[in-house]
């Protein structure tokens, strides 16, 4: 047993701490996330080049940049091309993400479908990851997976609380679409669900840094208000949920990479109580902020965002322990 | 104990019900509710409404413009108006805050001077109490004010300033005596908010809503007599201002969270909510606003036979701004990943979405829950001073 | 509109709880609790000397007496009588109560029928309060109503965690029993939880009590406790559960005593709210007095047991919140 | 990262697999658990059939009889024993405090003369650390020991010690230099139980069961020798122990949380448990055992790569004692009002009502849950000491 990353695993974390601290302060994101375009197309070749894109990685390297690219916000459409569209790629596209030049993100949401001929869609998908910062889109139509080219004439975007993470809509009118050899199914759902969770974790340990450091330096009624009980307790709590929740989501990572027979109650618990943990943890750090951690100016609230994002993202937490509750309860093999 | 209206709070319902029907845009009770932008214009307008009909003030003294009517009656104008969703007066402050320590500290002249256009809502009031260096320790602030003949100059910043962008007059809280201990050094200015050397900039929410201000005040020179008590009596005069915002708070809190449970009850049944543990959650909202409603009904009966609030008033604020995050964030949950949709397209136009939002100030502002805490252990309670 | 208790139901309260303080100090009512029979017998005949269970008190009386003996934990079957047989009384039954002559508990749970010729009864009822400690037992059978006579014979006492409310088991066979002219309805249920809610308010106060006192004086790392917000602020959420308690007990007494519209919504509020609140403020006490409130020594765990007999009493708190959400979700006219 | 056995560690679990069902009663992993009452003589008997196959001190130096084998082997067993329902051994306090801080402590006479008997389980160990006036301030304490030629006096009163009614040695934390200040006065001495002046008094708890005792000491005398460390080195030698106590304590509770959880899950299919609200509540408990297993491991890792216990090991007793106390007040609200029941008739024969009760002690032995937070803020987040 070992439940350590490999020390390679560990050299990239640092490579990706160092890119995100270099190139991503929080002054840079903000400006980023403000902007129309919410990111720096330029910067996509830069990820290629260090290899973030690069097909030999396996999840738990996902799981790696997962937690880091969150810790910085990196706004980029990584998380659409790495944790949802990344295993329904073909060939080419996997080679063009690669080299940095295509971007894909993932829609299943909507109704679409494949015109006769099969070689164009017609419909509407919402709630699309990044749609409005990729290259490419797959859609999942009438049991197949096709690749469209994320055109102005097709995305709509869409005002999103988390801005930078929006979601936008397709919409498809006899839009040409090369149908790939791959089929949606529940490993891509696994796959999305354990790399969010790391997502979540990298978000509540920003949270906990930030509301460290306050606490640390700030004063009210003569004292450092980190020697208040009522806040140092609640500090406390966030790196509870901090480490209760990356002891689950590492689990979830490895498991959904060794197809381990748990990959799917694991993915269900890391989800719930990592993107949980991180709401928590962002409320709890502005709530120690104080008036300061509730204004737009403050860093803070964009960490929220984000941790609300990932708790809407594919199921709350309740859907999840309901999937986990049944296989406890339902079936006669044991899964604790 | 009786829970009903006497026949006189009954005939005071009925007719506010009928008023608010009669005034009210047709279908403005079921309309869906809108994001938290906020109407100047239209504010302004019902609160000039509110006034002609005779329902600002109403528990008032008669001399000053207000009603003289019991506590009662306000209560049932909350509720009501929280049935239907009707807007709030614009002066905020100045009913909850300014008014109430005007008439508790005052001169005979301030109070004629400064109450009749505050609830006509002629004249818009905030609030500067807390400072970049001190939110909630008010007795730390460093706003100061020197005597200069007949003038106090005031030089400093506040911060959390809410309606100050729109404000004519304001409550401050300056230092005139750096030599005094903090508490001490402290007095209660009602400053002109036109007079030069204020200016007021509005601080963005977590909404993206510039719904506080900050306010910098430079050789800025208000008139030796604008002042609530004596120099030195700062800390005093303000704390009047608090317990009445924290007092009188109950009912207002408890009619915005009745319009709450009914929105997330309206978009339960909009989007389905048929997962026990949702509903669950819901009967919880329900159970806390009644809790609410019925505390405050508590220490208000306590008010009207002794002429002091009872105790479990206390924990209204409290209470409300915890309840009303649960309520919100819930609200969200129930729409799933278009929860995080903010504007066009989103469920309500992203009336949840900003609430929720907005809700993370409720555990800050107006008493952040660890004072709150603190004032329940120890000043309800009797423990010892927390350290 | 008021919300208060008439000064001459005040003054019921200040009586009842001068007999209380004076009569079941903690220490009387550990060694009734310890004893055999559990109780007194020979105090019923006081509390109707003193009037506790005359016909004329109404539903807000009741319900005084309920807070007050709860927060003394008055080991009787006083809330077997008033809280649930009362309502189910004859003339006969309620006489004889009034005299301190008999008293009375209920047996709703369980299968039992009434004999041909109708004047016996056969089966087993279980979970029956105070069933030890009284003299009759209406019980429900058949859609009807019959009072036996709680004799040894019939009467199986079962270990029960709270000692001072115990609970029993009903072994009839062909036991004489009187049909009364009376049918078991939701009346019964509303107003028993009315007074279960306003017992949890009395256990409450008595958590807050005392914690406030202990934490006031006790010692540790050279400060008393109730310095630290670690503690104090605990000491502050059991006073703002206990006000929010009683203010829905109150209003469940006042409306089942007025058959209010929303009699049952208030009732399942209160039960609700009320009962977990009374637990949570027991569990906040016993951590407060650290290892000492874990003793069986300290009379916090009789609150904390009493308590949970309450919340676990005719459906726990998720079992009123789903009978709230069918009120306030699934009918058209809006109950808030 | 592999999360499944090596080669080694997989043997030895199937070893420990087979000797656990070869040697426990027919059908003891699918029995209904019973009521807490404990059986002596059975855990004195397993714990000799323990020690015999060699898995007692699995981790502990082989010179001193330990197996000298990896923590991961600690852990299967844990893991191992907890999945079938098997006892403890009856050295609980002998194997997770006494004996790691001998053997960090101890002189070679003393490892050679301690650790041996007590893996046996032939000696059994208590704790005098917590004092009437002094329960979670261990510095506070006032059990004296003055030298008397070779020996110390010993006089004083210790609390809350379980085991104390069949132990034969006691770890014992005294003051021997009362003009030191408080932490530099105190001594840690080793004190045969079966001494003259020595009275355990058994203490109730909750659950009426006397699970802790008080102990009292009346001039006993000690061997001067017979101290871990020097004379005021008391408060470093306890600090040894309640590190290992919280470090080395993370497995056992996720072996103790793990037959809770599959013990809720029988008794959840046994009552029925359909409402969705429970099923929520039910997975929430699988997740905490889950999370905490992680972590556990994760601690363990860094344990096994740098010699120290990750971070995260710090939030295992914490998370586990409210883990545990809300799982078994869920078990009970399966049971209805028959929840109340606590004997004959009760479910289980009162199994869950005993784990309710007794779960309430668990966020206050060994390290109050405030105690916890307030170390996790300071020494692992690095926040100022709180006052």
């Amino acid at each position: 047993m070992d439940f350590a990353f490999s020390s390679e695993q560990e050299q990239l974390r640092a490579s990706v701490r160092d890119y995100l601290r270099d190139r991503y302060g929080d002054e840079r994101v903000v400006a980023l996330a403000e902007s129309d375009a919410g990111w720096d197309p330029s910067s996509w070749r830069e990820l290629a080049d260090m290899g973030w894109l690069d097909p030999s990685l396996g999840l738990l390297e996902h799981a790696v940049i997962a937690e880091e690219s969150a810790y910085a916000l990196l706004p980029a459409p990584w998380f659409a091309t790495v944790a949802l569209a990344w295993p329904l790629l073909d060939e080419q596209l996997r080679d063009a993400v690669a080299a940095g030049e295509r971007s894909v993100t993932l829609a299943r949401h909507g109704s679409v479908t494949a015109d006769a001929g099969g070689d164009t869609l017609t419909g509407v998908a919402t709630l699309v990851p990044d749609l409005t910062s990729v290259t490419d889109v797959l859609v999942v139509a009438d049991g197949g997976v096709y690749a469209v080219e994320a055109t102005p004439d097709v995305v709509v975007p869409r005002s999103t609380m988390d801005r930078t993470r929006r979601l936008g809509e397709l919409r498809l009118d006899r839009t040409p679409a090369r149908r790939l050899d791959a089929s949606f199914g529940p490993e891509v759902r696994r796959r999305s669900l354990a790399l969010a969770s790391c997502e979540a974790v990298g978000v509540a340990q920003r949270a906990l840094d930030l509301a460290a450091a306050y606490t640390k330096t700030r004063e009210q009624f003569g004292r450092v208000i980190g020697t208040y009980q009522a806040v140092s307790h609640k500090v406390a709590d966030i790196f509870v949920a901090l480490q209760l929740g990356r002891s689950l989501a590492y689990w979830a990572a490895w498991a959904v990479s060794e197809d381990d027979p748990q990959a799917d109650v694991a993915v269900s618990a890391a989800k719930s109580a990592a993107t949980e943990g991180a709401v928590l943890a962002c409320e709890y750090a502005i709530q120690a902020h104080g008036g300061i951690g509730f204004t737009y100016e403050h860093v803070l609230h964009r960490y929220y965002k984000r941790a609300q994002w990932l708790e809407a993202f594919e199921g709350y937490g309740r859907d999840h322990r309901a999937a986990v509750a049944a296989a406890i309860l339902d079936s006669e093999g044991a899964v604790a | 104990m009786d829970f009903r209206d006497t026949p006189d709070e009954a005939a005071f319902r009925a007719g506010l019900r009928q008023w608010l029907t009669d005034t009210l845009p047709a279908g403005w009770a079921d309309r869906t509710p809108a994001p938290g932008r906020w109407d100047e214009a239209f504010t302004r307008e019902w609160t000039r409404k509110l006034y002609d009909a005779g329902y600002v003030g109403l528990t008032w003294p008669k001399e000053y413009g207000g009603g003289g009517a019991p506590h009662t009656h306000q209560g049932i104008y909350l509720e009501e108006s929280a049935r239907v969703g009707a807007p709030d007066h614009i002066g905020v402050i100045g009913l909850g805050m300014a008014g109430p320590t005007i008439i508790a500290w005052g001169t005979d002249e301030q109070k004629k001077r400064y109450l009749p256009p505050l609830l006509a809502g002629e004249e818009v009031w905030c609030q500067g109490f807390s400072e970049p260096g001190s939110g909630s320790d008010l007795a730390g602030a460093r706003t100061r004010a020197e005597l200069d003949g007949d003038e106090w100059v005031v030089n400093g910043q506040k911060v959390w300033s809410s309606y100050a962008h729109i404000a004519d007059w304001c409550i401050l809280v300056v230092r005139t005596d750096p030599s005094a201990s903090k508490h001490a050094g402290l007095s209660y200015l009602l400053v002109d908010m036109h007079t030069p050397g204020v200016e007021v900039r509005p601080l963005r929410q977590i909404t993206g809503d510039p719904e506080f201000n900050e306010v910098f005040f430079t050789d800025v020179r208000v008139p030796r007599d604008s002042m609530l008590g004596q120099p030195g009596e700062g800390w005093n005069v303000a704390m009047t201002t608090l317990l009445h915002e924290r007092g009188t708070l109950g009912f207002a809190l408890t009619a915005a969270l009745e319009r709450q449970v009914l929105n997330l009850v309206k978009l339960a049944r909009e989007v389905g909510a048929d997962d026990p543990v949702v509903r669950d959650q819901i009967a919880q909202q329900w159970i806390d606003l009644q809790a609410l409603r019925f505390t405050n009904y508590r220490s208000l009966t306590a008010l009207q036979k002794t002429g002091v609030p009872g105790p479990e008033g206390s924990v209204a604020k409290l209470h409300w701004s915890e309840t009303n995050q649960r309520l919100t964030k819930l609200a969200l949950s129930l729409q799933g990943l278009a929860s995080q949709l903010d504007g066009d397209g989103a469920v309500w136009d992203g009336y949840w979405q900003y609430q929720q939002l907005r809700s993370r100030g409720n555990t800050i502002e107006a008493g952040t829950s660890e004072v709150l805490r603190n004032i329940i252990a120890e000043r309800v309670v009797g423990l010892p001073r927390s350290r």
